[in-house]
């Protein structure tokens, strides 16, 4: 049952990075990090005790806090750009 | 069957690496190599390295995303121009290529016992270290101890990179010199984010502590710690705004981890000689070499830790202080 | 399984030329130090691949009898890359950082061609 | 004290390790200086005494950890890596001691204790790669130097020295990286990192393909650190946009320890152990070897600036080196192996004075030169003195490598005939760019006096000549790196069958 | 006792990961940024939920259960913020939902 898991896990991740290669927005994109984040998360519980080792759980938390403060840097970087751009676009005037 | 896993990942991953190179979006470039780094990490997972599939994820998930996100602020996010040479530079690609998989019909089959390289040096390191470290997890009794000198090498290799930023970039502007209209605020009109964030980042902290003290007992150790932790600051940073990051770790405090983290590791050494041993030897640190052994270890994952904290943060405050 | 047996060191190869491509060919200097990235997480995986061993597990000790555990060493000597790898690519961006605050510029021709005038 | 002579190569890499930190603390700033000159003295004296243990009792070995060798790290001291230490430390005391002005000059104040850092760190890394006995621990310290390196280069105060950095920076990594796939390689196929222990293992190993393939790697990896021809296209802006003191210390040793580690891998490990590996590296490495030394002589004639013309000068000098070496004969590695000491020499007190003559003359250019004879009479003549060694010229340090050189060249008999007419064609080349510069000095008419009347620091000077007293007292009396490079060069040849 | 434990948690798992799978092909084939987001939603928060409390089952009371609450409380509290947050970015800067965009035959579909 692990496995039916895992395999879906799998391709769920799979169909995310096409979402995240074919776009077409950035948004798109970091949707598709974001999921393919959690779904790592959710590959690396099912694997620890597929291997037998729940002790590597420790990591599967590692990544979810990881995802997660990547994802937060990437709007505080669009952000940032809607900001210079706006200063940009005062300057122009 | 996990074997099929890994496959499908490494497939993956390889398809992530082609629209890598081939995306003239470096934002977008950038964020698909977080995905690569997910994927290889989980690999590495599969593979039986849990250290370093959480060294990994800390390291090119997380980090290696914000600092490239930050210097892309500074430049520019699109890819002006086509590739150069490109026949030259498939010829030679091509070359390195094919003399890798001439080498790889030789090489033993992925998984092999029998395998030279699992026969020689590594039973050892998994038949001595319980009886002269006796902690279970191999990993860091190597890093830390028996190859402890290239660990040393590596802090110092992380200190270069964090002083070479500095040198370059300036260590950022001093507190209340800018004024308060040009205060980057972060993300702080995003009031979901920053209330669960506030609630979060203790727990990451206190996560992070236990990444560095759990390092002899399970996955984990001094610099996914550091990262860990340096995330967790970075976060703060994000969502409060820089300046208040500063407040509460200023560049100055900043530069003293920096530095003190090698030293502490390198006094770790002199003390083995001082002590009778040689350079790095902890046997010698308490009477019982056994908890002597573990007393260095503790100590040097310890200045790995602060070292890794001390210069991650000030690189990413270096690069932000750059944008203002 | 013969075949298999070697897949990871093919994607190895893959990925290095890969990586290795982006290094030589792309003229934006923020695209070479990524195709860097690729390159040395390909190595990364040669290292791993190699250390694992059949109904092995990571080289932790635990209370479950299983005693069969895969090469403690390549994870050490890649731990200690992995780090290497992430320290390059900082300095490497300060000086990207710094080349566009003096060039306006981080293509690699277009700065070659205001230095040549 | 004695208890101390044990540890000593561990602390020829600790000392300026523990004082790299420090000095990014120390809160006057005029102290980095001086804590980063201390340091360094303090390494030199380290390697005279292990060249004198070497010298005395043979290769010393020391245990990090006190692990057992092929398990925990170990460190060794022969006779090779003991010159190299002298040649490294050396390098960096002169230019340390002599360079301060020159780099307060070129540094800004606030960004000095981080540069004296990085300089200190690079001298921990090339001691680390030249006493490390541990394949990846020479990757280690090969990252530390590096990237110091790069960081010191950055220093320079033209914003080329950017591109220049950025450019090595990546051509560098692939090095490094290079390297690791091979060193992966090896380790897959022998199990070990330690390098006497593979040597041993290699043997063992019926599968030589992916051995062959490391081999390879590894030679291309450290040829394109070492500026090799074809792969030296990051050394020139590197070393032209550098501060000028760092251009003397690198020049002097960078690339040197690459060759170091080229030469170690290459007869240590693989020639012993792979068919015909003599002579495919000597049938790869000649040409290279032949061509660098003609192509750098070519352009540098033609090179304006002063700095630039030096640097393509270097690749040549490596083709020197490698040339030597390539003849996989005793003789020729001797002369191989104390050219790098020669050549050290040379080029670090040739970029000493160009450090003089930037605090005079308006730029680096060769018109720029035009009567700096007249204007640094003193600086000029260690100059000459330093460039007549560059040349060959009896008396200097650099004719005992010709000389060496030619007599291995005709021990191949009729084949070692065109090699002769090659080193001395290129000598005549290097009398030609040396010449270019005398007669701009001499005879050059200055276009316009100098705006601030800036007077060379003498500790400058001092040190300058005390270099080029250098190269006439190992021209006249070369035991020394006769010797060390006599036996190393009979121990890298012992491991061949 | 563990039969009936045992059922229970192959079925979450089963469930978790058929919803994990029909999330995914949501994100892959929903027409615009928010739907994809809805449909992501779903494999972040249902598939989440139901395949820790599968594994939890099977774990039983141990330390494991204690981090896998650790993981779910934190992907619950983080899964919807970053949605919000990717949300109100992409609205910001000017992603309009899909039936304002779009004026070909697909509107009025939902």
């Amino acid at each position: 049952m692990y496995y039916a898991v895992t395999i879906a896990t799998l391709v769920t991740m799979g169909l995310a990075l096409i979402r995240a290669v074919l776009g077409p927005s950035v948004y798109d994109r970091v949707l598709a990090v974001n999921m393919i984040g959690t779904k790592t998360v959710l590959l690396l519980s099912v694997i620890a005790f597929l291997y037998g080792r729940p002790d590597f759980l420790d990591l599967a938390l590692a990544y979810a806090l990881i995802n997660f403060i990547g994802v937060l840097a990437v709007l505080e970087f669009f952000r940032n750009r809607a900001l210079r751009r706006s200063t940009e676009r005062d300057e122009g005037k | 069957m996990i074997v099929i896993f890994g496959i499908f990942l490494l497939t993956l991953l390889v398809i992530t690496a082609i629209a890598i190179v081939r995306t003239d979006n470096l934002f977008v470039a950038v964020m698909l190599m977080g995905i690569a780094s997910l994927l290889i990490a989980g690999n590495f997972f599969l593979l039986d390295a849990a250290d370093v599939a959480l060294t990994e994820a800390a390291v090119g998930a997380g980090i290696s995303t914000v600092l490239f996100l930050s210097a892309l602020a500074l430049t520019s996010e699109r890819e002006r121009s086509k590739s150069s040479n490109k026949i030259l530079s498939f010829t030679v690609v091509a070359t390195a290529a094919l003399v890798l998989i001439y080498a790889t019909f030789d090489k033993p089959r992925f998984g092999d016992p029998q395998a030279p390289s699992q026969m020689h040096v590594a039973p050892w390191y998994l038949e001595k270290t319980p009886e002269y470290i006796d902690i279970p997890n191999v990993v860091t009794a190597v890093l830390g101890s028996f190859r402890g000198y290239d660990t040393l090498g590596e802090v110092f290799v992380v200190f270069t990179a964090g002083i070479g930023v500095l040198f370059l970039l300036g260590s950022g502007a001093p507190l209340g010199s800018l004024p308060p209209e040009k205060i980057n605020e972060g993300l702080r009109h995003h009031l979901i984010p920053r209330v669960v964030g506030r609630v979060l980042i203790p727990f990451i902290l206190l996560f992070g502590l236990y990444v560095q003290f759990h390092g002899e007992y399970g996955p984990g150790g001094g610099f996914q710690a550091g990262a860990i932790i340096a995330a967790a600051i970075i976060l703060f940073a994000l969502l409060e705004g820089e300046q208040r990051a500063m407040a509460v770790l200023p560049t100055r405090l900043l530069l003293g981890l920096m530095a003190f983290g090698p030293l502490l590791y390198v006094a770790v050494g002199v003390a083995g000689i001082v002590l009778g041993g040689n350079f790095l030897d902890y046997s010698v640190l308490s009477s019982d070499s056994v908890k002597g052994q573990q007393l260095g270890i503790l100590l040097i994952e310890a200045g790995v830790g602060i070292t890794v904290t001390g210069v991650l943060l000030s690189i990413f405050h270096a690069f932000a202080a750059r944008g203002r | 399984m013969e075949i298999l047996g070697l897949y990871n060191y093919w994607v190895f190869a893959i990925l290095l030329m890969i990586g290795f491509y982006a290094v030589i060919a792309k003229r934006n200097l923020v695209k070479k130090l990524i195709g860097l990235l690729l390159f040395q997480a390909a190595v990364f995986l040669l290292y791993i691949t190699m250390g694992k061993v059949d109904g092995g597990t990571a080289p932790i000790f635990s209370d479950g009898g299983n005693a069969i555990f895969s090469n403690p060493l390549p994870q050490v000597l890649i731990l200690t890359a992995i780090v290497v790898g992430i320290s390059t690519t900082a300095l490497g961006l300060g000086i990207v950082v710094r080349l566009k605050e003096e060039y306006g510029s981080i293509e690699e021709h277009e700065i070659q061609e205001i230095d040549e005038q | 004290m004695n208890a101390l002579v044990a540890h000593l190569p561990a602390l020829q890499v600790v000392v300026p390790m523990i004082v790299a930190p420090l000095v990014v603390l120390l809160r006057p700033r005029g102290l980095a200086w001086a804590a980063c000159t201390m340091a360094s003295v303090l390494a030199f004296a380290i390697a005279i005494q292990l060249v004198q243990g070497v010298l005395a009792a043979g290769p010393v070995s020391y245990l990090m950890g006190s692990w057992p060798a092929p398990y925990g790290i170990e460190l060794k001291v022969d006779t090779l890596s003991a010159l190299m230490l002298l040649v490294v430390t050396g390098a960096s005391v002169f230019s340390l001691v002599g360079g301060r002005q020159s780099l307060d000059a070129q540094i800004d104040e606030g960004r000095q204790p981080y540069f004296y850092a990085a300089w200190l760190l690079a001298l921990a890394g090339f001691s680390g790669i030249v006493v490390a006995a541990d394949a990846f621990n020479i990757f280690v310290f090969m990252e530390v130097s590096s990237l110091a390196s790069y960081v010191l280069i950055a220093g320079g105060p033209d914003r080329r020295a950017l591109p220049a950095v950025f450019k090595y920076l990546i051509m560098g990594t692939i090095g490094a990286t290079f390297y690791l796939i091979g060193v992966g390689l090896i380790y897959m196929m022998t199990g070990t990192l330690n390098l006497a222990d593979m040597e041993v293992l290699i043997h063992t190993v019926a599968a030589q393909r992916p051995i062959l393939a490391a081999a390879g790697f590894i030679t291309v990896g450290l040829a394109l650190k070492a500026a090799i021809f074809p792969l030296h296209v990051w050394l020139p802006n590197a070393y032209t946009y550098a501060p000028h003191m760092v251009t003397a210390f690198l020049a002097a040793c960078s690339t040197k320890v690459s060759l170091y580690i080229l030469l170690r891998f290459d007869f240590f490990v693989f020639q012993g152990n792979l068919e015909g590996h003599a002579f495919q590296f000597a049938a790869y490495l000649m040409p290279l070897a032949i061509l660098g030394i003609l192509v750098g002589s070519a352009v540098a004639m033609f090179e304006k600036n002063i700095k630039r013309l030096l640097a393509f000068s270097s690749i040549a000098q490596i083709g020197y080196i490698m040339l030597g070496a390539s003849f996989v004969t005793v003789a020729g590695l001797t002369a191989g192996i104390v050219h790098i000491f020669n050549h050290a020499l040379a080029k670090g007190a040739l970029f000493l004075a160009v450090a003089l003559f930037a605090t005079v003359a308006a730029g680096l250019r060769l018109d720029d030169l035009k009567g700096i004879a007249r204007r640094m009479p003193w600086t000029f003549g260690a100059f000459v003195i330093a460039a007549l060694s560059l040349i060959g010229i009896p008396g200097t340090a650099g004719f005992i490598s010709k000389w060496y050189l030619i007599s291995a060249a005709m021990e191949l008999g009729t084949a070692g005939l065109p090699l002769v007419a090659v080193i001395l064609v290129s000598s005549l080349m290097a009398v030609v760019y040396v010449w270019r510069i005398v007669e701009a000095a001499c005879f050059g008419e200055a276009t316009d006096e100098p705006t601030s009347p800036a007077s060379a620091p003498p500790m400058l000077v001092a040190i300058l000549w005390l270099a080029a007293a250098a190269n006439i007292y190992f021209g006249l009396v070369p035991e020394l790196p006769l010797t060390l490079s006599g036996d190393a060069a009979a121990e890298l040849l012992n491991h061949l069958p | 006792m563990t039969t009936l434990v045992d059922i229970l948690s192959w079925v979450l798992l089963t469930l978790g990961g058929l919803s994990v799978l029909i999330g995914g092909i949501g994100a892959l084939r929903m027409p615009d940024l928010y739907t994809r987001m809805h449909a992501a939603s779903v494999t972040d928060s249902m598939g989440t939920i139901l395949v820790l409390l599968g594994i939890m089952l099977q774990a039983g009371w141990s330390l494991a259960t204690i981090k896998l609450i650790a993981i779910l409380l934190f992907l619950l509290l983080t899964g919807p913020t970053s949605s919000n947050a990717l949300a109100s970015a992409a609205l910001l800067a000017g992603t309009r939902p899909f039936e304002e965009a779009d004026q070909d035959d697909n509107e009025g579909q939902e």
